[in-house]
């Protein structure tokens, strides 16, 4: 399955992408999702903290990803 | 009332035109952007958001407070784009019986928002800029 | 700004027309007038004062505050005399760079205020009416 | 010496006098005041909750009057 992948402020600006499209096996967590990125996109591996929303919500790196799922890479927030 | 806006905030536009008869306490806070940070001249902010979420975030966080302290009345509105000095990027309206829901409920929506709202604030300096909220620059 | 007035308190008349470019927190408080208290149907207030001593007492509350939370700005506009339902009784407008001190110092000016300043309240319900702070009554 | 004493709230309701003019000895405390005042005017005798303002200033009982001090009962306060 494919899955979008979107990146967002600092990420998005060092990415110089908002979002990337990965070919997925099935059974795949967060966790694996993030070493694939991590080899995709040398530059993501030097991003040392962030939060991972699917479909609008946080999840854990556990989390296994499903077809259809909508991925977010959340750089640390800081509105107000 | 949930808003995530890229017009500037102008709490005229959000006053009371009639107050609610069992309030006791209406609230207004106003976050606004300072010339300054961690000692650094601010020139103006850029704010970036995942709407979509922050909007869904907003309104899980709205219900909650809502519920908690019995408020009347509760408005979030967040500005994204540019922000100018002294412009308003943030402006919570609460209403409630007795003052102390309202403020306790304002604390922590604030808190919450600047937690889990995907939101993000970029400084522009005379000599640069900086994402706020990584590790270099703690918010 | 101090001030004790006989006149209906309209926040659009205080109203912030220019932001200090050096405050993130801009709070405005109102106490407003219920129709209810301690399960009584009030029908309107009215406000007593010991004006002079109200106002050196607020001086004092407010010198106290703006010093100790570095405040850019502190008003405090308590209203006398007849208050009917859903009118503003008490504005307090505060402006800080960070947010906290906004809510410590509007917190602590209430809490002193209602200890210190000599302004009284009477409710009146369809069925009478009663002093507020006596031991019968406590606020 | 002659002293003014102010009432207010629910005081100068029950009194029916916003204020009574009382001739003192010299060295006088508030705390002798108080007993003057309960005889002078009985209503005051079951008031049991109130401060006493001096010049705008709160003051002990064991305050000593002086000539052109402005007294004022203050009843519990319910501002706000």
């Amino acid at each position: 399955m494919n899955v979008i992948v979107k990146f967002f402020g600092q990420h998005k600006e060092e990415l110089n992408k908002s979002e990337i499209e990965i070919e997925l096996k099935d059974s795949v967590t967060l966790d694996n999702l993030i070493q694939i990125l991590k080899n995709k996109e040398p530059k993501f591996a030097k991003f040392d903290s962030y939060a991972i929303a699917v479909n609008l919500n946080y999840e854990n790196l556990n989390y296994t990803i499903e077809d259809g799922d909508e991925i977010a890479i959340i750089p640390p927030v800081s509105g107000g | 009332m949930i808003k995530i806006t890229n017009d500037e905030i102008i709490l005229d536009d959000y006053l009371n035109l009639k107050i609610n008869p069992n309030s006791g306490s209406l609230l207004y806070f106003l976050g606004t952007t300072r010339n300054n940070n961690l000692g650094k001249k601010v020139k103006y902010l850029e704010y970036e958001t995942f709407k979509e979420m922050a909007i869904a975030k907003l309104d899980e966080i709205s219900k909650y407070a809502v519920s908690k302290w019995k408020l009347n009345q509760l408005d979030i509105i967040h500005r994204i784009g540019r922000v100018n000095i002294a412009e308003t990027s943030l402006l919570i309206i609460v209403s409630s019986p007795h003052r102390k829901e309202s403020f306790l409920a304002i604390e922590y929506i604030v808190d919450e928002l600047k937690k889990i709202v995907p939101i993000w604030k970029k400084e522009f300096y005379t000599d640069g800029s900086a994402w706020i909220g990584t590790s270099d620059n703690p918010n």
